[in-house]
């Protein structure tokens, strides 16, 4: 089964990606835009999908920095 | 004193890290599939790029076999140095606290620093005095250190916070200017900086010697650490 | 396939109808997809050098340090006590125009695979970029990307980015340059060749899976210039893999140390098929592959993908059959794939099979020797090529304001930003870092060899176009005087030649003047090229890029341990200046600050140069110098300003002497400016005890040796007669110095 | 208006990063796990969602070598 796994930086950790992808936008003329997040995506197809949530704690995210999102392709809308 | 350096896929300063042990003892490098740390003194982890960190520094090396014995060593309180790459590694396994995160400035930096003992406590700094100034090399891209605030106050509190960039010299953005960080009981330190690029005279600094200095000390006198 | 749609493809792939027919002779018949798609790459300019190869034969390729010459991967000279040092510079500029941070990338990690091919471990990379001014936004772009790119390959794997240089001009800024140079080191005894050996042996494929990257790139990235279509080539971008080459590395290495291989190559340029083809024509023998046990990434690929497909960090090598389960516990080690793709044959011809049918079978010599070379129709161009630079200066700037404007300007600012991205330092050799020394400096005592080596990689394009001929001699004595401020002499040279359209009367006489330079250069210092790199077609939308010889060095430093540095040090050092140093403002920065460009520079007395090193290298040998600084882009002035920067330390020099060498004919106030601002080949600044300097400069000619003045205090103060001309705080200066790159990308 | 851009590798791109986590997953006791890929997350809020194709084209991701799919989090589920 297919699943996509969102890591993003915990709430309150200084994310100097998100910044700089904030202070970029204006140059290029993208005006409006703010609370900009980067994080990492990891898509993966598994047998069992229970045991991604798992995965995560040890392997895909820090949780002590990083919070995680798991969605399950049910074959569906994810 | 016998250290070993432990080898990941991907290590780059293993050798580096080998040589400047050598210069203070007897040294060899443990392979990341050894289950066994055989006999060494003190444990090493280097710094370079082990399995890539492609995933996110330090993630994937600690799970290697090598940890498990190096985690049961750390525990029972013999002394690990994590270097850079090392450091991650560690507190990716637990071993220290925090986390490292990439640098405020999102670029590899490799420059030389100064960094200020401020813990001369711990198995790794107890031959320096406290408030000793040491000229280090930094490289990396990925050394700021974060830990909770809460979290931050009882490690300084605890003196867990061993070195410090001085002022000016913080060059990635970590917490609290914390360089160098030790576990509660002080035989395990990660550090950003490269104490083995600093151990010969025609190539830098020779400060980072008194790292090795001090285990060796730690080493041969027991793990009795001086208050 | 109908005789029309074979017609336009051979065309598609680069080849001209009369190449097409040449092919069709050599084989007897119509070549197969397969067939043409292998041809195509082999006969490109990229893998044939059919525009350059001629020429490249002027070039000195031998001497009494040399151990392996042009032909191999990469070049090799002895350092003794057994040991060799490996070395060779590439480009990849047409990858990094298209994607900046995985051209730079891999361009390094293409450049390791070659030095580690021949058995030696690479232990310094050193880079060369070119890009647009930096007040463009594409350049920022481009730099940004390429330096992180470099920076991301060689600190992962772990081979120190040890020095280099990055110019500007606007001719590249469409068509940027990165060359990169690798250093390797190695017993002799490990090194080996890549002439495949033995029939019956294996041929091994080592390292990454084989994907659909840079298919074609060969001949359509690398040597057809960029124009409108290339966006529809873009998806050919490959991406470097530092950790798989790590693995790559160290398992080659150890396989090299159990004596497990015949021959090793690099997969590069047009992948499988030039690599084997290279190995067979070398060995004299034939290799047949079969496509369908090459490891993939992507399913359905073609026989002809396999074939050229240009996916990075993969090796092949040769192996007896009795050795392969001892190669493969070698990989299984290291965690490396290793595959037995095919054999050595006694054919001569490169046969291409899918699971054992024949999909393609072509004769090696076809390939590798029968691309026809053509002569190049060089011609003097009537009227200059280049528009001059834009003016960045106000006519009339006073003496103070020049050297702030040329220190901050693009060319002169410090690099820091960029070489702080390297790690220098790994491997534990590096003595001289960015930014400490002219040339950087890495001992050898951890590989077992007394001393240390020291290297270096030049070239001015500007001036290049300004005279090919002198400006090619420029950069080989550039390399040698920044090797001479370590005290090393040089043991050889290796070189890329950076050129637009050489089809172009005009580009092929810049090639051809910069070809002649470059030999009569090295034939003048004594020293052998041992190989090097052609990279054509650099022309994007904004016209020819300046021609662009980028020359590396790599010399031998027998003591370390005293190495002058490139700043002053202390107060109360005497100043002098060395070298038959005769400035001149044609092709200096401040003419280009001015928006002016030079039509011929100066000409030069090589033997005067080659004397003239030889003396400061042994002042430096002697040991008594605290300072030794090369005097390059932005003159004497400059030269002065970086050495007192460096540390601190301000100095006070008069420079009667040096106007009264520059001249009869210019009026008092030019000839000052001209002595302070004027480039030319020669100078080196250098600063010690008063007892030591004026000794030595006593012992030497007084056209080549001139006490300038003292170091000490908070400025740079210039005087003629007893007059102050020139007053600058040192602070004021290293500001100018250090923020001309690095508040571009802030 | 929360908009989320997942940013992939390109098919047929190498993807080191997808090819390290899938073979480190086995030795950690995770099995049956294939096809991995390793990309990134950008969250931002913006006022005009249309412009945000414009911002990846651009910034966000290198379509040279990237793919990516913006979701627009109208409130209901994205
Ligand atoms: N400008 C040059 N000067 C000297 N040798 C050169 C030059 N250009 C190419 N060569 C030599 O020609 C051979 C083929 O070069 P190249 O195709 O770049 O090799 P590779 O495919 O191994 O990178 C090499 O041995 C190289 O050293
Ligand atoms: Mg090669």
């Amino acid at each position: 089964m297919k699943v996509r796994v969102l890591i993003r930086p915990k709430e309150g950790i200084l994310d100097p990606q998100g910044q700089a992808v904030e202070r970029a936008l204006p140059a290029l003329g993208f005006t409006g835009v703010e609370s900009v997040h980067v994080g990492r995506l990891v898509d993966l197809e598994v047998a069992d999908p229970a045991c991604v949530e798992e995965m995560c704690e040890q392997l895909l995210a820090n949780p002590l920095i990083e919070d995680y999102e798991v969605q399950v392709d049910d074959g569906g809308r994810a | 004193m016998k250290l070993g350096v432990v080898r990941f896929p991907g290590s780059c300063d293993e050798v580096d890290a080998l040589l400047a042990c050598r210069r203070f003892g007897e040294a060899e490098i443990l392979w990341h599939r050894d289950r066994d740390l055989h006999g060494v003194d003190v444990v090493v982890l280097p710094g370079g790029f082990s399995y890539g960190d492609y995933l996110r520094v330090g993630a994937i090396a600690r799970f290697s076999p090598v940890m498990e014995a190096v985690t049961e060593f750390a525990r029972a309180g013999g002394p690990v140095l994590g270097i850079c790459n090392g450091f991650q590694v560690l507190c990716e396994a637990g071993l220290l606290p925090g986390a490292l995160l990439p640098n405020t400035g999102l670029r590899f930096l490799c420059r030389q620093v100064e960094v200020g003992v401020a813990n001369p406590a711990t198995a790794f700094t107890r031959a320096c005095a406290r408030g000793e100034r040491l000229s280090l090399p930094v490289k990396h891209g990925a050394g700021r250190f974060h830990a909770s605030e809460a979290e931050l106050d009882e490690l300084e509190a605890a003196g867990q916070i061993a070195l410090r960039y001085a002022a000016g010299h913080n060059p990635n953005g970590s917490a609290r200017d914390a360089a160098g960080v030790t576990n509660a009981a002080g035989n395990v330190l990660g550090l950003m900086p490269h104490p083995e690029h600093a151990t010969d005279p025609l190539t830098g600094s020779v400060d980072g010697g008194k790292l090795f200095e001090s285990v060796a000390q730690h080493v041969t006198e027991g793990a009795a650490v001086p208050a | 396939m109908s005789e029309v749609a074979t017609a336009q493809r051979h065309r598609e792939l680069g080849l001209t109808d009369s190449e097409y027919e040449r092919i069709i002779d050599k084989l007897g018949r119509e070549p197969n997809r397969v067939e043409l798609a292998v041809f195509s790459l082999m006969w490109s300019e990229h893998c044939a050098y059919k525009h350059s190869r001629k020429l490249l034969g002027r070039l000195p390729t031998e001497g009494e340090h040399v151990v392996m010459g042009p032909g191999e991967n990469a070049g090799a000279v002895d350092v003794g006590d057994g040991l060799a040092v490996a070395f060779k510079v590439e480009s990849h500029n047409h990858p990094s125009a298209v994607e900046p941070f995985q051209g730079a990338a891999t361009g390094v990690g293409g450049i390791l695979r070659d030095v580690f091919a021949i058995g030696a471990r690479p232990i310094a990379v050193l880079d060369s970029l070119r890009f647009g001014p930096l007040d463009s936004p594409r350049s920022r772009y481009l730099m940004n990307g390429a330096v992180a790119g470099i920076g991301h390959y060689g600190n992962s794997i772990g081979v120190a980015t040890v020095g280099g240089e990055i110019l500007f001009g606007e001719p590249y800024e469409h068509n940027c340059l990165i060359n990169a140079m690798c250093v390797g080191i190695a017993p002799r005894k490990r090194l080996v060749r890549s002439a495949a050996a033995g029939v019956g042996n294996l041929v091994v494929l080592l390292g990454a899976m084989t994907g659909r990257d840079g298919i074609g790139g060969a001949s359509v990235l690398a040597s057809a210039e960029l124009g409108e279509g290339s966006a529809s080539k873009r998806p050919s971008v490959q991406i470097g893999d530092p950790f798989e080459e790590k693995k790559v590395l160290e398992c080659c290495l150890e396989l090299l140390d159990r004596e497990l291989l015949e021959s090793l190559q690099d997969l590069g340029a047009a992948g499988l098929s030039s690599s084997a083809s290279e190995m067979a024509s070398k060995g004299e023998v034939g290799i047949d592959l079969d496509v369908a046990r090459v490891p993939r990434r992507e399913p359905g690929m073609e026989a002809f993908e396999v074939m050229v497909s240009e996916s990075q960090e993969r090796m092949l090598c040769v192996v007896e059959p009795a050795r392969l389960d001892a190669v493969r516990a070698v990989c299984d080690e290291w965690d490396v794939r290793c595959t037995a793709i095919g054999a050595v044959t006694d054919t001569r011809r490169l046969r291409v099979l899918e699971q054992g049918e024949p999909v393609g079978d072509m004769p090696v010599e076809a390939l590798v020797d029968d691309c026809p070379l053509y002569d190049l129709a060089p011609e003097r161009p009537p009227e200059p090529v280049y528009a001059p630079p834009r003016a960045r200066l106000t006519a009339g700037a006073d003496l103070r304001s020049t050297l702030l404007a040329l220190l901050g300007s693009n060319n002169i600012a410090s690099k820091r930003w960029a070489y702080e991205q390297y790690d220098g330092l790994v491997g534990s050799r590096t003595v001289r870092r960015p930014g400490s020394s002219d040339a950087a400096v890495l001992h050898l005592a951890h590989d077992g060899a007394s001393g240390a080596i020291a290297m270096s990689i030049d070239g001015n394009g500007r001036r290049v176009a300004c005279d090919p001929y002198t400006g090619a001699v420029e950069a080989v004595l550039e390399c040698a005087r920044n090797l001479a401020c370590v005290g090393a002499e040089p043991l050889g040279l290796t070189n890329c030649l950076n050129f637009a359209n050489p089809e172009k009367p005009h580009i092929a006489w810049q090639l051809e003047q910069a070809v002649s330079g470059l030999a009569d250069a090295c034939r003048g210092l004594g020293v052998a090229v041992v190989g090097g790199n052609v990279s054509l077609y650099n022309e994007g939308g904004g016209g020819p890029i300046y021609p662009t010889p980028v020359v590396g060095m790599v010399g031998r430093v027998p003591d370390p341990g005293s190495l002058p540095e490139t700043g002053f040090v202390e107060d109360g050092h005497a100043i002098a200046l060395l070298g038959p140093f005769l400035p001149a403002l044609a092709g200096s920065e401040l003419e280009a600050l001015r928006g002016e460009m030079a039509d011929g520079l100066p000409e030069l007395d090589l033997e005067a140069h080659a004397r003239a090193l030889e003396a400061a290298r042994a002042a430096v040998r002697a040991g008594v110098l605290a300072t030794a600084h090369d005097v390059s882009d932005g003159g004497l002035a400059c030269a002065l300003a970086e050495s007192c920067l460096a540390h601190g330390v301000g100095a006070q020099v008069d420079l009667d002497a040096l106007v009264a060498r520059v001249g009869e004919g210019e009026a008092e106030a030019d000839a000052l400016e001209v002595a302070l601002f004027g480039e030319g080949p020669g100078g080196m600044v250098v600063a010690g005890p008063h007892d030591s300097v004026e000794q030595l400069v006593a012992s030497l000619a007084p056209d080549t040796a001139l006490i300038l003045g003292e170091t000490g205090g908070e400025h740079l103060t210039v005087e003629t007669g007893a007059t102050a001309r020139l007053e600058i705080e040192v602070a004021a200066a290293a500001t100018a110095f250090e923020r001309g790159v690095a508040d571009h990308f802030s």
